[in-house]
């Protein structure tokens, strides 16, 4: 297949091809499985080319989650790193026993004896016109569970490096990608860091601490940079991991600014964005003058477009979230 | 026996029409997102309802557009509700692939392969136990027979003695992998797995899916258990909508073409009836189609209501 | 079956039997089921003597709880209104698709008309021996998704009021119990408050607010009451149900307070404490003054005490969790 | 052939009398929490494992003591797992009911009903791919057969062509309900459904259970398939360690106990050898009892290590 060079930019679902080709060609326990995943090429193009130049180690299953992810623990046990794909993120609740319970606990009960070297691809959020399940973002369902790893990249480049830091961990790692954010452009190099954990600050400022993650990303970068012309300097973090998350980073920064908001897709009740928040008001007590979430209503999420807009976040509910915690003393 | 055949064709038809304006639609967007279309199946869901009883309860999958129209959901309604419109279904919270009409007892299509069967398990419990003399059916494709929850569901009706119906569409494929390089074996040999009935059929004949239908109705209510009718058929489209199809072999849209369930329909037919019924149907989807468009928007305010009772 | 004066203590599991009896014999559309539900009288004995009572109402299941789930979902979009026993809340996991994706879209997606008033029994916590399999406490998985009611209660009268209102409940509800709390006794009153969503106030006091629910309970009181010897006076709230939860009263508390400790026996990190935590925080502003959490370390429990006494929270990590909050200014 | 009929007895033997005396662990609190034992089954996994190579992978479920000490787990280590002890299997993590020993090839119990199928398919994948030339198998219970996992995973093994065993251990119950009144058709007529081959064989017998793995590892090498093993058997005690057996029909523990394979196995020894094979056994056991209680409990230190690589 044709390698982009680091001078042009690519999309995220190329992104996320080029890792898997990248991971496939580097290292002969690598096999990438799913629903239409390897003779069609992948239902978003993930894997295209791949079953093409990696045989059978790129391959089709049958519509059957439970097993899929078994498939994917049973092969990591026994020696290969299988990236398993689950088409949307709403699916991985078929497969949750074998996540939750048989995945999760692998390597904690043997005592490490046992390890699970695997990666279950999804992607998730809702597009316009998606109905309830076929919507939902359930990244903190899994950062709940110990002995999972979880990230959520937002951008080309993120998306490159959190595959292959995922696929060379020897942890179980989910990866959480974008659907809506699959045509976005950006330069990827493939050398760049891929530590796990290691949030990016996307923006400085001293007025108010914002974290975000996934595709909330781009709505964020959207309220700041127009927060900015207004002399509100925020600063930005897209936590690309939130488990393990980059705490530090967000603790020093909260610290500095005594504001935070926190942003993301999944429904805010609940969400992992409670994590950050109260991670931050334990740390921080009254220095933390004012803080916010942002997320998804508590609704499930309806197909027209007219009415998921009321629910999902938007540049306009994130941007009143901010000014909320500014304006508060 | 002309007039159900005229039936079939005009039932069929609506169908089609339906769903290949829809088409239309979601590439010009006035339809936001995309449609699972039956085109090719429709002799499954006129032939099934045909012989159900009216106030059966259906449950489908996203697939489901001809099982709504069957049931009798007026199709503006219908339309307006995959258009995203304030329809009297679901206000276009179900949209495409997830809308239902309890009124017609249509109790919803499903998004999650094999999803429904549970839920007709259920339904079929309480009207057993409620005595309404009503059998549920539920459609699903056939890549779905190798979902847990659709085996989970097939034993416990099994063991339990609860009547209902589960018609397998087997068009060939699932999504963009063809069915049999998925599932060890044909669905209805699976039944015997379940000491239940399975009836086979010509899924582009609705008097034949009708005559199973009534057959495995039969049968249900004689075994009080689940029966099974595997329908064969041809998905004459894509997946979705936006599917490109590339992963099929050359020359099997124009063989499985010939097999499409309308052109046979209309065959039986004399050419002048045919051709009055197909420009009445024509005429009466457009109609839909432009009433549907002066349905209003959803109300905006009304986005959080109904996620509980109160 | 004999039913106990108001004045005889019973058990938690008798309470839950006796709601099941009352909820049985006050509606002819009530049906229970499960594994060893009917004929075996409930594996932990909650429906006992109900299939000698009630016949075919109360009936038993093969291993199979993704059907289960739909048989439940079903049957009461169809006028009954049936009670499933989940026997552990570690099987949720193997039926989460039919609860997240089915159940709990059923009335928004229809619009309110279809409606699945449904209970889903479960019970949950790590019991000495238990394994990583039968140990978790998952409620937070669950208030996470819109459109369901989960509720944890811990005392026999909760236990009983809770299972009637759920049951009255036209939403469908998961009652999440505990099996540790099985065997405690307390007075259950029949015609006590079933309202959803109402807190208890276990103790009232005003250095520190304290909220906790479900297994949790028992040990908070305990910190509680050694400290009230020691001159600090804690509010205690026993929040019964976490969707809905009663906002207000935490709220109320500590804003009085400034200080906040929330206390469960699910992991910690991304818990439902995280939810309690944030919007309090969220509320108040710089006003609190301090807050913990108190919940099990991120990992799997281990089926040795020697180990899981390490993870799971305990009177002394709650005492010093207080102590600390109060420590603080 | 004397020899074998030896060490069937003997290694019965072993896992009976451990399992008698962690009863009584359980029940003097030596063992904190329940245990669930396969007094009645033993044939199965001293059978199987016979037939198996030692290196083939090997999952079991919580009623899994036998096939661990089948595969060649140590008793004390073992014993001391049981106990919660800081053993060499998981130092207390698993405990009876998920424990594990991958050095002897033993992946693990499970306590999830049906949970070890999926991974004992990819196990299989993997050393497929990895031309090992091992054959994984898994056991699960009768009841197992209705979850969604199991039939998931025999129908992707079959279609994939990935070669495992199953072993269903059909014991007349799930827990407290007999099996019968759970499952449509027994476990070996399921068999068709996945298009793979089943074998039943009298279980409790381990000759009859070893020829019978014998040929269905040469099944799954010759057909690259998922096999299943249906073997009869009876459980003669309690579901778990607490479990008072109400629900039992009179008389049947009576005339099940005289199907007891461990009966019948030293039935087939010479007296004397059988009686020295006994006392041997009972030392064994005794010696490892007391070897196990004294391992060291658990670090406190190390309760959270291992939930991560680093
Ligand atoms: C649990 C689950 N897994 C995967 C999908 C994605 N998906 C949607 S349709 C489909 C193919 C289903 O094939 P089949 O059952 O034959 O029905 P058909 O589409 O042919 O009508 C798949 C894999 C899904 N919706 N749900
Ligand atoms: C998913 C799941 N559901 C329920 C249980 C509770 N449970 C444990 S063992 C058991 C019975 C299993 O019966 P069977 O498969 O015949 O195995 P046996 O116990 O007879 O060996 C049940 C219901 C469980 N562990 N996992
Ligand atoms: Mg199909
Ligand atoms: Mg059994």
């Amino acid at each position: 297949m044709s390698t982009p060079t680091d001078a042009e930019a690519i999309t995220y679902i190329r992104a996320i091809n080029l890792a898997l080709d990248d991971a496939l060609a580097a290292d002969d326990s690598v096999i990438v499985f799913g629903e239409d995943v390897g003779i069609p090429n992948g239902p978003f193009g993930a894997s295209k080319g791949l079953r093409a130049a990696y045989g059978d180690r790129v391959f089709d299953t049958p519509i059957s989650e439970s097993a899929m992810i078994g498939a994917a623990l049973g092969s990591s046990m026994a020696g290969l790193r299988p990236v398993v794909e689950v088409m949307y993120a709403d699916f991985l609740l078929v497969a949750m026993d074998q996540i939750v319970n048989q995945v999760a606990n692998t390597r904690y009960v043997s005592r490490g004896r046992l390890t699970a070297p695997m990666v279950i691809r999804t992607q998730q959020g809702s597009t316009p016109g998606s109905c309830a399940q076929h919507s939902q973002s359930l990244e903190a369902l899994f950062a709940h569970i110990p002995g999972l790893r979880v990230a959520v990249p937002s951008t080309p480049q993120d998306a490159y490096s959190v595959l292959r830091g995922a696929i060379s961990s020897d942890d179980p790692v989910m990866v959480f990608e974008s659907r809506r954010l699959y045509p976005s452009k950006g330069h990827v190099r493939r050398d760049a860091d891929a530590r796990i954990g290691v949030a990016d600050v996307v923006r400085q400022g001293s007025a108010v601490t914002v974290v975000t993650w996934g595709t909330s990303r781009p709505l964020c970068e959207e309220a700041v940079d127009s927060l900015a012309l207004q002399g509100y300097e925020c600063e930005l973090i897209d936590l690309r991991w939130i488990s393990p998350w980059d705490t530090e980073t967000v603790l020093a920064s909260a610290a500095r600014t005594g504001r935070l908001v926190v942003v993301h897709e999944a429904v805010r009740n609940a969400g992992f964005g409670a994590e950050v928040v109260s991670t931050v008001a334990e740390s921080l007590g009254g220095q933390l003058q004012a803080c916010r979430r942002v997320g998804t209503l508590a609704s499930p999420i309806p197909s027209s477009p007219v009415l998921s807009a009321q629910l999902l976040p938007s540049v306009d509910t994130i941007t009143r979230a901010i000014l909320d915690t500014i304006g508060e003393k | 026996m002309m007039a159900a055949e005229v039936d079939d064709y005009r039932d069929m038809l609506r169908i089609r029409l339906i769903e290949e304006e829809l088409l239309k639609c979601v590439q010009d967007g006035r339809v936001i997102g995309s449609a699972h279309l039956c085109i090719g199946q429709e002799a499954i869901p006129v032939g099934a309802c045909r012989a159900l009883k009216s106030d059966d309860p259906v449950v489908a999958t996203y697939r489901g557009h001809g099982w709504a129209l069957a049931k009798g959901v007026p199709p503006v309604q219908f339309i307006g509700e995959v258009m995203g419109r304030d329809s009297t279904l679901n206000g276009g919270r179900g949209g495409s692939a997830y809308l239902s009409s309890p009124d017609h007892a249509f109790m919803g299509e499903n998004s999650i392969v094999g999803g429904g069967l549970p839920m007709t398990l259920g339904l079929a419990m309480a009207h057993q136990r409620r005595a309404t003399g009503l059998i549920p059916a539920v459609s699903i494709g056939d890549g779905a027979m190798n979902q847990g929850n659709v085996h989970e569901s097939l034993n416990m009706g099994s063991v339990l003695g609860i009547p209902f119906i589960v018609i397998v569409e087997n068009n060939g494929y699932a999504e963009m992998t063809p069915s049999t390089d998925l599932t060890a074996t044909p669905a209805a040999v699976r039944a015997a797995a379940y000491a239940i009935e399975a009836i086979e059929v010509d899924g582009n004949s609705a008097s034949a899916v009708a005559e199973a239908t009534r057959r495995a109705r039969e049968l249900a209510i004689s075994t009080q258990r689940p029966v099974m009718v595997e329908a064969h058929t041809r998905r004459l489209g894509g997946h979705y909508s936006g599917d490109a199809q590339a992963y099929r072999p050359k020359g099997e849209l124009e063989e499985w073409g010939r097999l499409d369930p309308l052109t046979r329909a209309r065959s039986l037919l004399d050419p002048t009836v045919a051709e009055a019924t197909y420009q009445q149907v024509v005429a009466e989807v457009a109609d839909a189609f432009a009433r549907a468009a002066q349905l209003p928007a959803p109300l905006e305010e009304e986005a959080m209501k109904h996620v509980y009772a109160n």
